[in-house]
């Protein structure tokens, strides 16, 4: 009955194409970066500036918060597909919480902020307690909780001074404050990008570097073993998916911040940006598992094409093959490797 | 002369750099049943498998009366009449298939027609049962319900579907109980009639004795020597198979056994417990036996806080212990070394660092960051204590050998101080030079004042390792026995169910050293 | 459904209607109101307006939702159809889709209305913003502003009726008018078409650095709009103007900020859209005959007439001539039921 | 190595508690469906007649096709979330071949089938033989054909005589055999409704009554043991994802034919629901995996509750609440189960 342990045939790269494989492992997203900033940069004098780039961060960073929430869910071996949704809800709580009921600052940071644990531990309930796989409950709970954010707004983008249905107008407004959050500059870089530089950074931290980040990767690995070494694997589940709400409220924060306004059904387009930022994100540097810095390397990459392509006019209907070929070719570059790595012959 | 009906020869086969056969050689005549014995690892997996078309081999020719043959998959072994029932139940049950589907399953693949009929399936289904004398299976039932012996026995109706030339049975009674075991014989014997080939093997030796007709040995994927059953002896097939004789040398002990420690009065969980009591002392190694199935790993488990239990107390070092959760059990001081080490005890794809730490990461760090520097000290420290065979702390474990991981399974418990330790089938897979430095391990945790229990389905390893013997028979403590009184036959009588008063005069001690399972 | 000040009653049903929902021959009429997209603030208006117009008819409004699904939509007009509604509204959608559902309501006598759905069945009324016209307002705009001399960027979709209506219209004007010229055209209706135009945008300002390199963005869609706006507001870009069609409420709030870039726009008041819609419903309801293709007067929002502090579309008709005003609909009959 | 199954402890229903939800995951799903059914025509008259469920039929048949492509993946342990994709680019290309290039019927009927077969071996392509996980080859896969076929049309939708970029109007038309498929009755029942309940049979027949069904089941439940019984799961896993890609490719024909245009991204929204049907379908008559019956009992469930919510004026904003709770009930119910059956002490 014992397991058939394999060992892997070749333990240091021998050959010239398994050495070729292993260094596109280790630096192959990387090369194609450098190669892909290289090219624009020779096509448009536009492209290599500083504020280019700026702009390219500020604009990836809503997808890069979602995207730290996706990595932790899918270090402890879950997904969350509800990533997108529960960003929807917080959008709009957040405007609605200046807009309607004139709320001071901390409430509406704090509030949204709750709500993301909230559709963390019900995402949690559904998998630890009632055993749902994680795929399933939180794609029961995208729904769930993208037809409350409609529900909550009966439909309606929340924006300043706006009628309400009741008759009149709604008293609040974005405050100038708020609005510096997704809007303003400092130190000569946007505050987005601030704030999304802070929380990868922490969240590498967390996770390369300190005991509750072995905890998740250990019980991703293998939940059983981390189980019987004295893990208790529920509340780690539990922690990493409201971690996961957590960064997807503030996604939501950051966006109304970022456009304004509380627009309906802001995060569902972005939640499989964010799954794509991940996984290209896994073959940075050989990690070939989910990590905070391949996150938002693969985030920035495909920032960097989507705002290259545009000045190359590329047609914006052709973007999404870009995308998903770049996905592919990470993902394969992970599993072959894997796959000669850990081969069963 | 006739051809023999199946000749193998200089058969060669290498995964990667591990080259797993190497000069094996086997033949096998009509009508008879030819053991094939080995230590573990020695290479007979590997040579049926070629056999049956999973792997082919590197060189080596196969002939099948007399004419060579070419086997590139499972199916066209199948065409030629080769069955096998695998080892490893759970590769070839399908558990969402019900027990019809999964023993007419071989039909699937290579059939002609179209539709299936429900009724015809069962039907056959059940023919074949009763061949097994086993028509108590339903045969409508999903095979995940089954137990072991249960889908073991659908594993062998599998192979009688068809009419067979040849059926490779890959140690098929190590799940199934004696009487279990005696039905199967009957089988073969009447396979055996029809002229069907039969390829057995087991670690049993008794039992490959009454049922083989003739043994061959193989080590290191070579093939050693073929010996005629009724010829042979026991001992001379041990030799053959160890290439030394088999040396008593771990029977040394030179500990003091001291307080009594942990203290477990009747305890009973959801499952399969009941109303356990028993004891160890500091400094003591209790041996638990029993067949599988019995509750080893079950108990193991209830004493390590993972199963809900509905009575019965647990006491350590003088402590009435509440266990709700593995960690509660860690912070009271138990360890547990589990059965299936690569599922339960490691995290295969990490480093034996980051391994070793795992119980006890607060020690690596103190302020919230791990401290790398700290954590690798460690795993040196284990690598030199355990003699574990690897060149870096930063290895993923799954480039170890199974002996080796067994090790790290062992180690990761070092850097608490516990008082107890429970071992489920700690050599399970394991070959016999690690076995040893398991065992002196073991002993040494003994000698510092640790209590060691010993779960064990390989009695013999347990009478050589142990203080005092438990033998455990379906949830229960059945007997107890003292290592001056414990022998393999009273032992396993007692583990399969039986009473000593009945039989005691027929079980002949001296026989003792012939009875040995590598 | 958690808007704060609830004292008036949720639904365009109110109290007062209900009262006399037996003695007048049209009151207590159900409509069903049959959308292909129903999400943002442009559709809420709208459906607000169908159901106040209802409302005051003393009838009640269902929505069914097809979230852009042409198949569904199709299924959605089935169901109202089997569903016994009175009247039947359809915003959107396309003629092949709709046709075969609409010719089956026109049989049972249901009456149809649609808007911008490119039905043509006999004894359908359809309306239609007057797609072209508010593209040559826009442009004829941005060609005074300029002095006839620019270089614009257009933000345009391919694939909606109004889009190309709107697309015709422009290269009529491009053609007519050599001094502007197009240096370069994007726009995609994602699911997050401002936040994405927005991030396009940046490039192409990165692109055209220098003052002068763009005098106007014309976007044949608020979305667009929205975004370009925003994106030129946030690089501190005050050279470049730019020039919408559709207008919402929302968008009100971005062309009134301080130094919009916003500066024009032209649209069909959506609350009216969907009164006018209604209006003709009851029309045909109460067994008239209107004029079968009716098409809604645009209007011109320009921003330098808007007052300095912030109004809402409601108050918009008081700044903006023809806003939130529209009679178009109203008959004699409707007026009376309206005024009980 | 091998899969801990413990034996229940009771193996039939003995305390009131298990009979309860035995009979729960057996009936539940069915005992739900009837009493939604009851209640909706208490409420309206329209609702229990002949002509609203043959529309409820026909509004769920292009879903119904979609699911059914995707049990066929998920039978063989698989996952296809690419179906929505090429559910679009086959709409777009049906509709092109009319109206570009003014084919015959039999190649417009074929040409997209064709690219169904492609879209399949492409994804078998990435998962067998480069070893990318199921769920991420066909992300991968879902954004590469929402590409393709946007670029395809260069973001225009299709419609009759719709005017070229190139100059000149479109040549061709749908044609009125081609929109039958869509539109036309027979026998008293819309055509779509045949050719779903032809579809929904054909598959059950296959899954659960043939060779080739077993063969399908058996890989999906475990590969090793199928490989060692003689199937070539690769073969196996090719052939599913190909048919998945024909269903996909099915529904795009269906829907060019229900909405007598080629509209961009029509597949897009329907992935989502299609994986929610099958699902649900899992809850059906205790099956507890993947089969054809329940899919479209899946598909009907939805279908009817949207229908009869309408019916009950509920706001449009809150069906996908409804939604996502009817699948988390689906899901509750066949995981609770089989948590307690399989449970580990
Ligand atoms: N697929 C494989 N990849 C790499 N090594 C393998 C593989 N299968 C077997 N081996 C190695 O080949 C050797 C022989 O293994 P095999 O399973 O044939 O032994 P065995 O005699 O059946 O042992 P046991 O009594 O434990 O069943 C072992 O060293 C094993 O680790
Ligand atoms: N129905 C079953 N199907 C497959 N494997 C089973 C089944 N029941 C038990 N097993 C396996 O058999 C082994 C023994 O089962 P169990 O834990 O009940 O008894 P045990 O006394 O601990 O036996 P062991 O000698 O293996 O330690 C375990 O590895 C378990 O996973
Ligand atoms: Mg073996
Ligand atoms: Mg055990």
């Amino acid at each position: 009955m014992q397991a058939v342990e394999k060992k892997s045939a070749v333990k240091t790269g021998s050959s010239p194409k398994e050495k070729a494989i292993q260094f596109l492992f280790k630096y192959g997203a990387i090369a194609l970066l450098a190669i892909i900033i290289f090219y624009f940069s020779t096509v448009s004098d536009a492209f290599l500036t500083y504020g280019n780039f700026s702009d390219i961060m500020r604009s990836i960073s809503i997808v890069t918060l979602l995207a730290l929430g996706v990595t932790f869910t899918l270090v402890v071996d879950g997904f969350d597909l509800s990533v997108g949704s529960t960003m929807s809800l917080s959008t709009v709580v957040t405007a609605s919480l200046m807009v309607w009921y004139d709320m001071p600052l901390w409430l509406v940071l704090l509030l949204p902020l709750l709500i993301g644990v909230l559709a963390g531990a019900v995402n949690s309930f559904l998998i630890v307690v009632l055993g749902i796989p994680d795929l399933l409950a939180t794609l029961s709970m995208m729904y769930i909780v993208a037809g409350l954010h409609r529900t909550y707004t009966e439909g309606y983008s929340i924006y300043n001074n706006m009628p309400l249905t009741s008759g009149g107008t709604a008293p609040g407004q974005l405050s100038e404050a708020f609005l510096w959050i997704g809007q303003g500059q400092m130190l000569g870089l946007p505050v987005p990008v601030w704030i999304m530089v802070i929380l990868v950074l922490v969240s590498y931290l967390i996770l390369n570097h300190t005991r509750w980040g072995r905890v998740l990767y250990m019980t991703g690995g293998n939940a059983e073993a981390a189980t019987l070494s004295g893990v208790n694997v529920k509340k780690v589940k539990f922690t990493a998916y409201v971690v996961s709400g957590i960064f997807a409220s503030m996604a939501g924060i950051l966006f109304t911040a970022r456009v304004g306004s509380g627009q309906i059904d802001a995060g569902a387009p972005l939640m499989m940006e964010a799954v794509a930022a991940v996984f290209v994100g896994y073959s940075v540097l050989g990690a070939g598992k989910p990590n905070a810095l391949g996150t938002f390397f693969g985030a920035a990459v495909i920032g960097i094409l989507l705002n290259g392509l545009t000045i190359l006019n590329l047609p914006y209907y052709a973007f999404d093959i870009i995308k998903g070929g770049v996905l592919v070719a990470a993902l394969a570059v992970t599993y072959v490797y894997a796959k000669k790595k850990f081969s069963k012959s | 002369m006739e051809h023999p009906l199946l000749e193998m020869t200089a058969i060669r086969k290498s995964f990667g750099n591990v080259t797993a056969l190497e000069q094996a050689q086997f033949s096998l005549e009509k009508g008879e049943v030819h053991a094939l014995l080995g230590v573990n690892g020695a290479g007979k997996s590997t040579l049926m498998k070629i056999l049956s078309g999973v792997y082919s081999q590197d060189e080596g020719d196969i002939k099948l009366n007399g004419s060579p043959l070419q086997l590139r998959s499972p199916k066209e072994a199948k065409e030629q009449g080769i069955y096998t029932v695998y080892q490893e139940v759970d590769t070839a049950i399908v558990a969402e298939l019900s027990v019809a589907e999964n023993i007419l399953l071989d039909t699937f693949a290579g059939g002609s027609s179209f539709f299936i009929s429900q009724k015809k399936l069962y039907d056959d289904a059940r023919r074949v049962l009763k061949e097994l004398q086993s028509d108590n299976i339903a045969v409508g039932q999903k095979a995940a319900d089954l137990t072991l012996a249960e889908k073991q026995l659908v594993l062998i109706a599998r192979a009688l579907v068809h009419s067979a030339k040849i059926i490779i049975f890959d140690e098929p009674t190590a799940p199934l109980s004696l009487h279990e075991s005696a039905k199967l014989f009957s089988v073969i014997e009447g396979l055996k009639a029809q002229g069907v080939g039969c390829i057995f093997i087991s670690h049993r030796l008794p039992e490959v004795f009454e049922i083989g007709d003739r043994i061959t040995v193989m080590a290191e994927g070579k093939w050693v020597q073929t010996f005629d059953a009724k010829a042979a002896s026991q001992e001379e097939v041990v030799e053959s198979m160890l290439g030394a004789k088999l040396s008593n040398e771990l029977v040394h002990r030179d500990h003091e056994i001291g307080a009594p420690q942990l203290i477990v009065e009747g305890l009973s969980d959801e499952g399969k417990l009941k109303h356990l009591s028993f004891g160890a002392a500091a400094g003591e190694i209790v041996g638990v036996v029993g067949l599988v199935g019995a509750g080893k790993t079950e108990l193991a488990k209830a004493l390590f806080g993972e199963s809900k239990l509905t009575s019965g107390t647990i006491t350590l070092g003088g402590r009435a212990l509440k266990l709700k959760h593995p960690s509660d059990a860690i912070k009271a001081g138990i360890a547990l070394v589990p059965e299936e080490r690569r599922k339960e005890g490691l995290f295969v794809q990490e480093s034996l660092s980051a391994n070793a730490s795992f119980p006890n990461l607060r020690r690596f760090s103190p302020k919230f960051f791990m401290d790398k520097r700290a954590e690798r000290a460690f795993a040196k420290d284990i690598i030199g204590r355990l003699q574990i065979k690897t060149d870096n702390t930063e290895t993923p474990l799954i480039h170890l050998s199974g002996g080796n991981q067994q090790k790290v399974a062992i180690g990761k418990w070092m850097s608490l101080d516990s008082k107890l330790y429970l071992f489920d089938e700690p050599t399970k897979g394991v070959d016999i030079g690690a076995k040893v430095d398991i065992f002196k391990l073991i002993r040494q945790l003994a000698s510092s004042g640790k209590s060691c229990v010993y779960f064990s389905s390989e009695i013999h390893e347990a009478i050589g390792i142990s203080d005092r013997i438990l033998v455990m028979y379906n949830g229960q403590i059945v007997k107890e026995f003292s290592r001056q009184e414990a022998t393999q036959e009273r032992i396993l009588l007692y583990a399969s169910g039986g009473k000593e008063e009945r039989s005691e005069n027929r079980q002949q001690p001296e026989r003792k050293s012939h009875t040995v399972s590598v | 459904a958690c808007q704060p000040k609830g004292e008036v009653s949720e639904e365009g049903t109110s109290d007062a209607t209900k009262a006399e929902a037996s003695d007048h021959p049209l009151a207590g009429k159900k409509v069903a109101l049959i959308m292909q997209i129903n999400l943002g603030t442009f559709s809420a208006q709208y459906i607000e307006g169908v159901k106040e117009q209802a409302g005051k008819f003393g009838g009640s409004v269902t929505v069914f939702t097809s979230e852009g699904d042409l198949a569904k939509m199709a299924s959605n007009l089935d169901a109202a159809i089997n569903q016994g509604f009175d009247a039947i509204l359809i915003d959107h959608g396309t003629k092949e889709a709709l046709n075969q559902g609409v010719e089956k309501a026109v049989e049972q006598g249901i009456p149809v209305v649609a808007f911008d759905a490119g039905v043509d069945v006999e004894g359908v009324v359809s309306l239609e913003q007057g797609d072209q016209k508010m593209a040559e307002m826009t442009l004829e705009r941005l060609a005074e502003d300029s002095g006839g001399e620019a270089n614009i960027v257009k933000i345009w979709v391919a694939g909606f009726a109004p889009m190309e209506r709107r697309q015709v219209a422009y290269e009529k004007f491009l053609a007519d008018n050599p001094g502007i010229k197009e240096i370069t055209a994007f726009g995609g209706a994602t699911k997050n078409t401002a936040l994405d135009t927005q991030a396009q945008m940046e490039a192409i300002l990165k692109q055209y650095p220098n003052e002068g390199d763009i005098t106007a963005v014309w976007a044949a869609w608020d979305e667009f709009a929205k975004g370009a706006v925003r994106a030129i507001e946030q690089a501190g870009r005050t050279d470049i103007k730019v020039y919408g069609i559709d207008m919402s409420d929302e968008d009100l709030q971005m062309i009134q900020k301080e130094n919009s870039p916003w500066v024009a726009s032209a649209a069909v008041d959506p609350m009216d859209i969907g009164r006018i819609q209604v209006r003709y419903a009851y029309q045909l309801i109460n067994g008239e005959t209107p004029e079968e293709k009716v098409v809604l007067e645009p209007v011109f929002v320009d921003a330098e007439k808007l007052p300095s502090e912030a109004i809402t579309t409601n108050e918009l008709s008081e700044y903006i001539e023809g806003w939130g005003a529209s009679e178009q609909g109203y008959t004699d009959d409707l007026k009376e039921l309206e005024g009980k």
